[in-house]
């Protein structure tokens, strides 16, 4: 991973508050992840650790707060360096499986970063190269979402209960990826309900 | 044989049958050496229909 | 400019898959001039006269079918969240978004237009007449259409107000194009004035549409 | 040989070998003799010469109609009795029968210059072909833009037979709307009005033209279920490198069941 | 009956919140008409003679526009799933569906008559007989179309492929309906024949259209 | 649950072969389970667990063998006996939770045959009865499905990776509403990655 940063970035919220539909969800929370460390968000259902990814991943606007990278890439915005896996797929049914993973490493990349064969065989799913997304299973498009972290090396990770779908093969494999990134200097922030077999920093928000 | 002053236009309907048949002529026998080439390639390549039942099969 | 051509790429792959191609559109385009003559009758004279404003229409019909799922269909995968958060700015994604659906949807139709002209009786000036100002107008009505399909995305409720605000934008296009090809039909006024103005239009759709669009899916998602 | 035998395609595909060589020479036999024929036609004291173009044009215009019969029926037997063979039939009858309605649409208009003085008319018969073109040509895009032959084959199964209203609505337009085209002179209650030496060359060609439908709808046939051997062989293959499985295990065995 | 009626109540609350629908469609329906005075030119009695057929293009137009999702939205939901393996025959399903289609977007279309009516100048009677007709008609165009509809499930594709499979199914109504009312309007030929014909046409869709759009759902789903 | 079945019912399935897209999934599968009696559908990704489901919900064709419930409500088809909780999950943003339920109930039985309150309140999201559809968590629309199978009764319930997105207390919570269907005479077929809390007999699919 070229990641090349200057400094060991940082990722941190301060006071972050989120609103949605008109009602608060959370306030005052603050978080903080440094190079090679991953953040596992847990809580019950509807405590908002989907609203905490999307406020990173620039999709929501904070009520109030900030959350930024520090020595990062430059003048890029968090968003602008950030993968998000979130419960929708981002597959298109209509364009094979090859097509699909090139899109995204294009345009997210600005030309492929990793080769589509490789990306595709690292999450293990090599074989449906040609096939139509249309006819994949639950966890084959769970497997090829992955691959697109793969395909373009990204500092921050948001992933959204990445081991949905998978089965134990894959949520070993997808453990060794998650590991691999964190090694390069990657940071990961993942909200799960269940462990996600690397090592993490627990963020709870929610009361019990 | 006088066809009187619209002779072009039975000349055309006659061409135009003509060829719109052969073309479709044309496209069958193609179409049938396309697949027969297809098949033998794939059955060279050590696929038979035999190694399996395959599911669109036609048997 | 790569993630641009991959996205403009994608958009016309889709369409063309789904939609059945560029073919599709001149059959579809087809389909509506030979309804004319059931609902209007068999007089050659009049679908003449009336065949600009059957061309317009089937052009804005078949770009309204398609465009208003423009931002939804990549809303409803997610693709959308990662089209905005990625390096590319959002209105150049938009207008990307925009040219692959004018090319496989609009484009089409200009081309299908002499095919049609014959059905309708139409000579070579007229035909080519109404193929210019297709030319010129559909990507407006694509341009307008995207702020619409964009408002789409934002209003998973109530909201109706706004997409009623959109198509009325697009009727001077069509008015102008219409005025534009019968003036080159039958006259009497000059083909340029209403067809500078149809460019205008277009130019200025190329301008607030991509920005439009953008502002309303930046405060949209959620 | 019985019916049931036929139902197999690979004995379809034994069977029609031997057979096509003898239909294309029946064919060949047949078209020849309605040429000869027409050429010795008289000119009609009304239309002159161009009542030639007749032996080509209500052929082709039979045939249009004639071949949606044919997938309407094969249609029935995708959807209620789910023969092998009958989607094979319905698919490949498609762009044959579009190219007969092609040319009985061009035919016809050239036919129309010289009598009515317009190729086009928007007559409630001409127009009524034209969308027959159209649903054709609409069928054939359904059946590329779906992938799965066997559910391409019934979502087009129920158009066609949906669009068999559309065909007594060819054959009694020009009655119904009193229009600018013959009505009908041959097909009709109260046998033919038309004279022997005009009925007769018109005849055998019709009959020469349905002999090349039936050719070539075999031929056309044969050339499905080879396309359908390839796409399955294809699948065996993506299988075969597939299955992360235990070599030897390409049926997906299942292991431990209940 | 709860069954049935829980569907056709759920599909009607769903079109007017989210509006696009039902709205997209007479708002289609405004702007054909409005465009039709420049295409024609300012020729009132050539405006008056039209109008019958304009308003039924209309019609027919944008009961196509907004049919396309009847199903595919709840097929893409997984509701379709839930539809299909219910108690309720798939037929009767099928036809509540199109009916809550055509309560939410046919009948706005029957309603606005009158307003349209007055545009394009035509009398009291003319626009009663038109209105009449389009109550008589418009269900046909729904249930025809509904057909495409569940075709676009199977096909994982919508748009112009749709509207080219079912355009020229819809010729029939479109024929008796613009003469029944020119009939009423200009004469000379009576009124009844073509607006019996018309019903026919009407009833006959009621029973082939959610026969054939069942039968293809049931195949179509995977 | 008055399901009332005059003999114990036992569902079945016997040489069931399933082809998608032109591929074999699987052939020669034989499977039952009698009433009170779960079965957990298990196999790595790709194997045909969903596909499975989809056959006995009728959802699929099967391309060879039978699937059929004995002793079950008299003349009704599997489908018409089976609740089927797939990966979407049939909700509409523009209703409320009320509505989206209450139409199911009312589509499904025939008339409201639990009150709505309580079987959301029984999942767990009654605060949430007037809130838009689109306003729910992942989490909270997959306890919005489970509420479905509770407001209309039926002997089969077929479960697609139920527990994806719900937290802890919610597997826990549906655990004790699989045991109820099960000690009510019901039965379950349930695709799984993980455990279900429930004692379950095992059909694996697919080798590994
Ligand atoms: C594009 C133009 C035309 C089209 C699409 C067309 C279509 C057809 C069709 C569908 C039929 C079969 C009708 C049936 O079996 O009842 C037919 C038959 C016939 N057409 Fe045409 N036609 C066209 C132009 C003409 C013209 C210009 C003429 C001559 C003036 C003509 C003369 C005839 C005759 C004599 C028959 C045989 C009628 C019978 O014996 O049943 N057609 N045409
Ligand atoms: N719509 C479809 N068309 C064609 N093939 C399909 C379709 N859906 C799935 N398949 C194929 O069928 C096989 C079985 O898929 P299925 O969804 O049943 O798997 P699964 O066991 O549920 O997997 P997962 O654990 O990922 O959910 C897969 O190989 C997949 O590629
Ligand atoms: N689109 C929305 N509009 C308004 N409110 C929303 C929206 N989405 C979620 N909410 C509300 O925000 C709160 C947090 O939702 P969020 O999706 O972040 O929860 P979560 O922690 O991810 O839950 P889960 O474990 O179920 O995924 C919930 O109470 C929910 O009702
Ligand atoms: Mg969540
Ligand atoms: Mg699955």
């Amino acid at each position: 991973m070229q990641l090349s940063p200057t400094l060991s970035p940082k990722l941190f919220g301060r006071d972050v508050r989120c609103v949605r539909g008109g009602r608060e969800v959370f306030a005052g929370l603050a978080f903080e992840a440094v190079a090679g460390e991953a953040l596992a968000v847990t809580g019950h259902n509807g405590a908002g650790k989907t609203s905490l990814l999307r406020l990173i991943a620039g999709l929501l606007l904070p009520a109030g707060g900030t959350i930024a990278i520090e020595g990062g890439e430059g003048e890029l915005t968090v968003p602008e360096q950030a993968h998000y896996l979130g419960h929708r797929d981002a597959l298109k049914p209509a364009l094979s499986v090859a097509e699909n993973l090139s899109f995204w490493a294009d345009f997210l990349g600005g030309g492929v970063i990793r080769p589509i064969p490789d990306c595709l065989a690292a999450v293990g799913i090599a074989h449906a190269i040609d096939l139509p997304a249309a006819y994949l299973s639950a966890g084959q498009r769970r497997r090829l979402s992955l691959a697109r972290l793969l395909a373009v090396p990204r500092l921050l990770w948001l992933l959204d209960e990445p081991t949905a779908a998978l089965d134990v093969a894959g949520q070993a494999m997808f453990a060794g990826l998650m590991r691999e990134h964190l090694a390069g200097g990657g940071l990961i922030v993942a909200a799960t309900h269940g462990p996600l077999g690397i090592d993490t920093r627990e963020l709870r928000i929610g009361a019990i | 044989m006088d066809l009187g002053p619209y002779t072009s236009f039975i000349a055309t309907s006659y061409f135009a049958a003509a060829l719109v048949v052969v073309l479709l002529i044309g496209w069958i026998a193609i179409d049938y050496r396309t697949q027969k080439a297809r098949l033998r390639a794939l059955e060279e390549s050590g696929i038979s229909r035999r190694s399996g039942r395959a599911a669109t099969d036609m048997q | 400019m790569t993630a641009l051509g991959a996205l403009i790429r994608r958009d016309i792959r889709i369409a063309l898959r789904i939609g059945g191609g560029a073919l599709i559109g001149v059959l579809f385009f087809l389909t509506v001039v030979v309804l004319m003559p059931f609902a209007v009758g068999p007089d050659l004279a009049l679908l003449t006269r009336l065949g600009p404003a059957i061309l317009w229409l089937g052009a804005l019909l078949s770009s309204l079918l398609t465009l208003d799922r423009l931002f939804t269909a990549d809303h409803e995968d997610g693709s959308l969240d990662l089209i905005v958060m990625s390096r590319t700015p959002l209105e150049l994604a938009c207008a990307a978004k925009a040219l692959a659906h004018w090319l496989a949807a609009g484009l089409p139709l200009v081309i299908a237009t002499p095919v049609l002209g014959l059905l309708l009786n139409l000579d070579a000036t007229a035909t080519g007449a109404v193929a210019l100002t297709l030319l010129a107008g559909t990507p407006a009505l694509t341009f307008i259409g995207m702020i619409g399909a964009a408002l789409a995305v934002t209003m998973h409720r109530g909201g109706l107000l706004l997409a009623v605000l959109v198509l009325p934008l697009s009727i001077p296009v069509l008015i102008f194009g219409v005025a534009a090809s019968q003036a080159a039909i039958v006259g009497p006024l000059p083909f340029g004035a209403p067809f500078s103005i149809l460019c205008a239009l277009s130019l200025v759709s190329f301008v607030i549409g991509p920005f439009a669009a953008a502002t309303s899916l930046r405060n949209g998602l959620d | 040989m019985s019916l049931i035998d036929l139902a197999n395609p690979t004995r379809f595909l034994a069977l029609t070998a031997r057979l096509l060589p003898w239909l294309a020479l029946v064919t060949v036999v047949l078209l020849a003799a309605g040429l000869y024929l027409s050429a010795l036609a008289p000119d009609d004291y009304q239309q002159g010469a161009t009542v030639k173009i007749m032996f080509i044009h209500v052929p082709n215009a039979w045939l249009s109609m004639f071949v949606w019969g044919i997938m309407s029926i094969a249609s029935l037997g995708t959807l209620v009795w789910r023969h092998p063979l009958a989607d094979v039939a319905a698919k490949a009858a498609a762009p044959i029968g579009a190219s007969f309605t092609f040319l009985a649409l061009l035919t016809g208009s050239l036919w129309g210059r010289p009598m009515w003085g317009t190729y086009w008319e928007w007559d409630a018969r001409l127009t009524s072909v034209l969308i027959l073109f159209l649903m054709y040509l609409g069928l054939m895009a359904l059946w590329r833009s779906v992938e799965d032959p066997t559910r391409a084959a019934r979502a087009a199964a129920v158009l066609t037979l949906v669009g068999a209203i559309n065909l007594p609505i060819i054959k009694f337009s020009v009655d119904w709307w009193n229009t600018l085209h013959q009505p009908a002179s041959v097909m009709r209650m109260g046998g033919p009005a038309l004279d022997k030496s005009f009925l007769i060359p018109l005849l055998v060609m019709a009959i020469g033209f349905s002999f090349l439908f039936i050719t070539l709808h075999v031929a056309a046939m044969r050339n499905e279920i080879l396309r359908r051997r390839v796409r399955s062989l294809q699948m065996l293959q993506a299988r075969a490198y597939t299955t992360s499985a235990p070599a030897g295990d390409a049926t997906g065995r299942v292991v431990g069941a209940a």
